[in-house]
């Protein structure tokens, strides 16, 4: 291939190398994928689909607890040396963490999985610069959930009601979250507040503080869980009353610029994982149609059904190219907030879809609460609003 | 955007406009102020309900009036409808309109004296509630096949079977029932019973459901050698699948009119919502992509209705409306759907919330498409009517 | 029906009597249906479809000429008494303007039926107040034109560059227009002008006036036919200098206003039209799928094709249904923009929709020029502008 | 928006984009400028551009030096559609994409020593055109059920058939021709035959068409018993179905490259216009409902195109790329088809003019969906490799 083109008409040309893509999802890591798989299969108790549906609650800190004594989490975390194919640490863990990702996509209606990704690629990912906290969060030992959206605020964070205050010398922060993943398990919060009065440093705007729950008394931290839809039991609204800070992660002016760059990251993982419920759900709604019978014959036999199902699978198909290609962009830090937002976009666009079109072709069966593609749907309305809604997403496209 | 709707446009006399502002009044202070109770508790007291509906002359409009209705017409009904589709709950909406225009239309058109004056006089009265087992497991959309079986004896029917997914089942007084014959097959092998709630019946509820919640819903009603007097049939002997295939051609119009009165009052809730809303600096409602999203769908929702009026219209006027029907469930069942999606998504993270209104319609109105002919059902309906099965 | 509720627990309510819909569809008028089609199959020559696609250049005048003379354009015209049935001269005229619209959808792939609905619905009616113009009008001895839009101006209006001017005592006009239908073939020309020195009136804005183009030099009025996709040589560019002005129309600052009411009648008359075409291509759509055979049997044969061919009827027969009451609407004198915006916006989706499918249907056929989907296809997106933009009739049903 | 586009993103090597750049500037500047009056003639000088290419060493990119090529990858061939997704002319885009990524690969691949010399080295120098005579009268999608045969001679076969709607038909030196063998049945009844164009061989120019109306598209090519020799068949005696569909897999990735090429280019030239346009005192480009329309196809797009990435990585790196393929293809032609019909409507009535991009574009896209696998084929491809059609 580095040879020169010999035809007597052409210009001599050099062509590259093949490359051969260096992709996190090429070559999956058996080992890993083996452990996880392994991990479910110990602990029925823990991923037992009607634990995660209402009126349980649901066991995230159990969960979390279980698979970070596995060493699953620290397993998808970048650390340590290049793998023996000289892929980096980063292309490892990203790799494994796809691997999660898509295997709890499947467990238990997807729903498990919501937790583990906040756990995982948001609370832990923000405190990568934090080594001291590190070691608790990836070993399940400690939770931790992000809070910045607040009350009816939607996507806008410029607006914040949550202050950051000051009791005697020690920082407080004041204020109302809500819609907060992971909220009613959470050791840790990570809250953005406003700091007009340049309490966190030089200048005003939006903080990241970090809050520790099990430091604060009831009355300065009070977490209930939402009665949502989607994400049953998962979500949290937060009271802070002059609750404690722990520490300053971003002080006044940095915290939403902190998020703006953490949230490429959260948006891409937030793709892989939709897409990979998609295809559950996609999955569930060919095998339903192999074995429902109207008029006498199995679904899957109308023309209708196939090329329906054809249709999503190759939406399905592309969402997940894009998701990976993101994850690439990932390893190599080359990721833009417009590429992520695209993939965030596409892939909420993509669940809610294929999870409506799942349950119209299970008829009333789908119409059932926990019927795979009902859980879904459910979700993805809640998806389509974590991490940024559609409109957002929509905006940071067009700036590019 | 009132200025599109369909009251005001000519359709409706001054009367009905008139019924139309007294039974929204009546809804609007005597049921809807209940309904987040309601659908908190998983079921609604039907039984007051239709009787405050009955003592206020709202049941049954269309029907002779020797017959307990009030010698009106159809578009009495779709007054009715579209009040129901008025109310946050659609568990309500679905429930009196099984009730008031899939059971009791039935018995006006098809029943006997005795099966009058003991099934629909109290229903239309609101003391008797009705409902419709029509659905069998595995059966699904294909009516055709149903299993329950009527036994013909002396004076009468025995009737053994399952049906599923009955809506109201678990408040109903009687229930109209689709049995095959023995050794029955084709089109003349069925009967249409009804059925008081009695010994050998059992109901069961059902699973939980996206939304319907308050409806409640029968998972099955089980019928073990129940006997049904031959005064109870409903059509002739082996009539019962065209006497119901009839009605559902019926009912379908009505079902479209309450699915558009749903979306009509979503798209109005959602942008009084975001008009109030501010995000960014400004009222969401004011951002064109929102605003234009909401302008498209209710450009729809208004055709959609006139195509409903029109059903209408040759239905009263004795046209042939078998393909506006087909055409109009089908439109209003998506559209339903996709505005009651729209609506929930632009309520934002509030919308999450299982009791918020958005969310509810959201998950009520998704069962159009499913139920009461499917929308695939709908597309073969239409597709054999104009005779592309050949 | 006018007796009283008897019934025990009931309280008397007046049940109004069954209304009969006096609608203009309703029991269509068989006679003038009778000389629609005689003139039809009398006119083989004006109405043959190679004669309103390019290169040819399509046989307006003599078309509106022969229609005029078999007295078809007069009896869609409200004008004398009622009806037999009492119905209104208006409601009797619209109801033979639909079934006209409609007829000619069907003739010549649709082509023909644009050049009369300009000379009916916007040129004559316009001239509503001119009795002394109708007459050669409704004769088809006077063709018509309605030139409002400009150069790239779009949907705005408001921005005119076209100018009243003052030559002596006679008033001029001068400007350009764009994408005007039937202006190649217009001897009267309605043109929308800014009137900044108050030429026309006491205020300033735009007048609406009339230039009768066989009383200008060709200097002063300059025609060019413009190589349109859609409505083929029926459309054409404006020159208009010191062009003489026959009669304001419409004063300064009154012009739009007077357009604005106009418009609702056209929309729905346009509406009417978009139906029937679409209706039109769905009909050949299913016979060309009757017979095309893929894979050894009718393309009909296929669910897929059926269900989108029943999804497609359901949509036309929704608009229809919108369109009809919006006549009844104008012959009841209640029609409101909003409304007849909604109906144009659903027009205009329908039939791109509804070709476009069609097109997909006839494979490599509905890709050949002439093709009834193809033609329909192009003619749509020139409907989606003409009579305003999709956009603007959302901005419409908007304002309610 | 160009961070998204797949330049860039790590797809392509350094030495690709330099291509990228210099084909792009020879496009641009010895191709683009002519369009215009190329579309207006309705016919385009194919001979010149191809020699223009072949000199610049940029056909037929990734097949053996040994056989004229410059033994590359898929990847020279995606910069080589993605390039030509940028001419506002697709009857250039696709007559070339014919020659070069639909009837060449076949010969490289397939090719005897014969073939390859007498076809493949003058067609990757420009000198020689080839054309692919494939679809027959009411055979449509259905590639299997063509009737031209090829009956075995002493040496080779007299073919007799007639294709229609060949794509640079009235260009072509060659076409590569699928006809069934006599009697035969099955999918091992066909050869593949490069056939020159010549005596017995008759060209007629097609009906117009909606768009590629410069690509020199044939309405029939008919062969009256022309003998074809042994060494110009294209793989095996009875596997010519089987060469056919498998490089069907492989050229609908590249046309669905040149697809999202078009599409994105579309995109871009539209915002670029709409935000010059003002309208209502605004550019109308700042208008939400115009930008998220653009932002959604966008979107579109950018995902599509790593799908069709991904496929080129499959199949560069022998894994099965089939779903890839048609799934790729089925998104790409829809989305040209959306994004062409979006930008046309929003170039208001500037893009009414047939000569105008905007309209010419639109015009010529619409044809993705409708050859080289329909949509409907695609889908019915991926039902049957999902193994939905048991």
């Amino acid at each position: 291939m580095t040879d020169t083109v010999s035809t007597a008409t052409a210009p001599q040309r050099d062509l590259a190398p093949l490359v051969t893509r260096r992709e996190p999802a090429a070559n999956p890591d058996q080992d890993y994928a083996d452990r996880v798989a392994a991990f479910v299969a110990a602990h029925p108790e823990l991923l037992a689909t009607d634990r995660w549906e209402d009126p349980a609650v649901p066991p995230v800190r159990e969960l979390i607890g279980a698979l970070g004594a596995a060493g699953l989490l620290r397993a998808a975390w970048p650390a340590g040396t290049p793998g023996p194919d000289g892929r980096s640490p980063r292309c490892l863990a990203l790799g494994r963490a796809i691997q999660l990702h898509t295997a709890f996509a499947q467990v238990a209606n997807g729903a498990p999985g919501a937790a583990v990704l906040t756990q995982l690629e948001v609370g832990t990912r923000l405190l990568t610069g934090h080594p001291e906290l590190l070691d608790g969060l990836l070993d399940g030992t400690v939770t931790v959930s992000l809070a910045a959206t607040e009350p009816d605020g939607g996507s806008d964070l410029s607006t914040l009601t949550t202050r950051v205050g000051r009791d005697g010398d020690r920082l407080t922060v004041t204020g109302e979250k809500w819609f907060i993943s992971n909220a009613p398990f959470a050791d840790l919060l990570l809250v953005l507040a406003d700091d007009p009065d340049r309490h966190t440093g030089p200048r005003t705007g939006p903080a990241l503080l970090l809050v520790d729950t099990r430091q604060a008394t009831a009355d300065e931290v009070e977490v209930t869980a939402l009665a949502g839809s989607g994400h049953t039991g998962l979500t949290g609204s937060i009271s802070l009353r002059s609750a404690p800070v722990l520490a300053v992660l971003a002080p006044a002016g940095q915290g939403l610029l902190t998020l703006m760059r953490h949230w490429i990251h959260e948006r891409v993982m937030l793709t892989v994982r939709m897409t990979a419920l998609a295809q559950a759900v996609l999955d569930d709604a060919v095998s339903g149609a192999r074995h429902r019978q109207t008029f006498g014959s199995p679904l899957l036999t109308n023309q209708h059904v196939r090329f329906l199902l054809a249709e999503l699978s190759a939406e399905v198909a592309e969402v997940r190219s894009a998701a990976l290609q993101g994850v690439r962009l990932l390893v190599e830090g080359g990721c833009t907030a417009a590429y992520a937002a695209m993939c965030k976009y596409r892939a909420s666009v993509l669940l809610r879809r294929v999870a409506d079109e799942a349950i119209q072709l299970a008829g009333a069966d789908g119409y059932r609460t926990g019927h795979p593609a009902e859980r879904a749907l459910r979700d993805g309305f809640g998806l389509a609003l974590a991490g940024g809604t559609d409109e957002l997403m929509l905006m940071q496209i067009e700036r590019g | 955007m009132t200025v599109l709707q369909g009251v005001r446009t000519g359709w409706f006399t001054p009367a009905q406009e008139e019924l139309r502002a007294g039974l929204a009044a009546h809804l609007a202070a005597e049921v809807e102020p209940h309904i987040p109770g309601w659908e908190a508790a998983g079921r609604f007291p039907v039984r007051e309900v239709l009787a405050g509906l009955g003592a206020g002359g709202w049941l049954g409009l269309r029907f002779p009036r020797e017959h307990g209705g009030a010698g009106g017409s159809a578009w009495e009904h779709v007054v009715f409808a579209e009040c129901l589709g008025g109310l946050s709950s659609d568990s309500v909406g679905m429930t009196l309109t099984v009730h008031n225009d899939m059971v009791a239309p039935m018995i006006a058109e098809g029943g006997t004296p005795a099966a009058v004056d003991r099934f629909l006089r109290p229903a239309l009265t609101g003391e008797y509630v009705l409902a419709h087992a029509v659905s069998e497991p595995g059966a699904g959309s294909d009516v055709a096949a149903v299993t329950s079986t009527a036994t013909p004896v002396d004076g009468g029917y025995l009737l053994t079977g399952s049906k599923r997914w009955v809506v109201g089942g678990l408040y109903a007084d009687a229930f109209a029932v689709l049995a095959r014959l023995p050794e029955a097959r084709g089109p003349f092998g069925h009967v249409l019973l009804m059925v008081p709630f009695g010994e050998g019946v059992t109901v069961t509820a059902g699973a939980p459901t996206l939304g319907l919640r308050a409806a409640g819903v029968a998972g099955t009603v089980d019928f073990d050698r129940v006997f049904v007097p031959t005064e109870y049939r409903i059509g002739g002997h082996g009539l019962g699948l065209v006497t119901q295939l009839r009605q559902f051609e019926q009912e379908r119009i009505i079902s479209a009119c309450r699915a558009l009165a749903i979306a009509d009052r979503l798209l109005e809730r959602t942008r009084e919502r975001l008009d109030q809303r501010i995000s960014f600096g400004a009222p969401i409602g004011s951002r064109q992509d929102v605003s234009f999203r909401l302008s498209r769908l209710r450009a729809e929702v208004e055709s959609a209705r006139q195509l409903a009026y029109t059903a209408i219209d040759r239905w009263e006027g004795g046209a042939d409306y078998r393909s506006a029907s087909a055409a109009v469930k089908l439109r209003s069942s998506r559209l339903a759907r996709t505005v009651a999606r729209e609506c929930l998504h632009l309520h934002g993270a509030a919308g999450q919330l299982t009791e918020s209104p958005a969310n509810r319609a959201f998950r009520d109105a998704r069962l159009f498409s499913i139920s009461t002919g499917s929308d695939e059902m709908m597309m073969t309906t239409l597709a054999r009517l104009a005779g592309w099965d050949d």
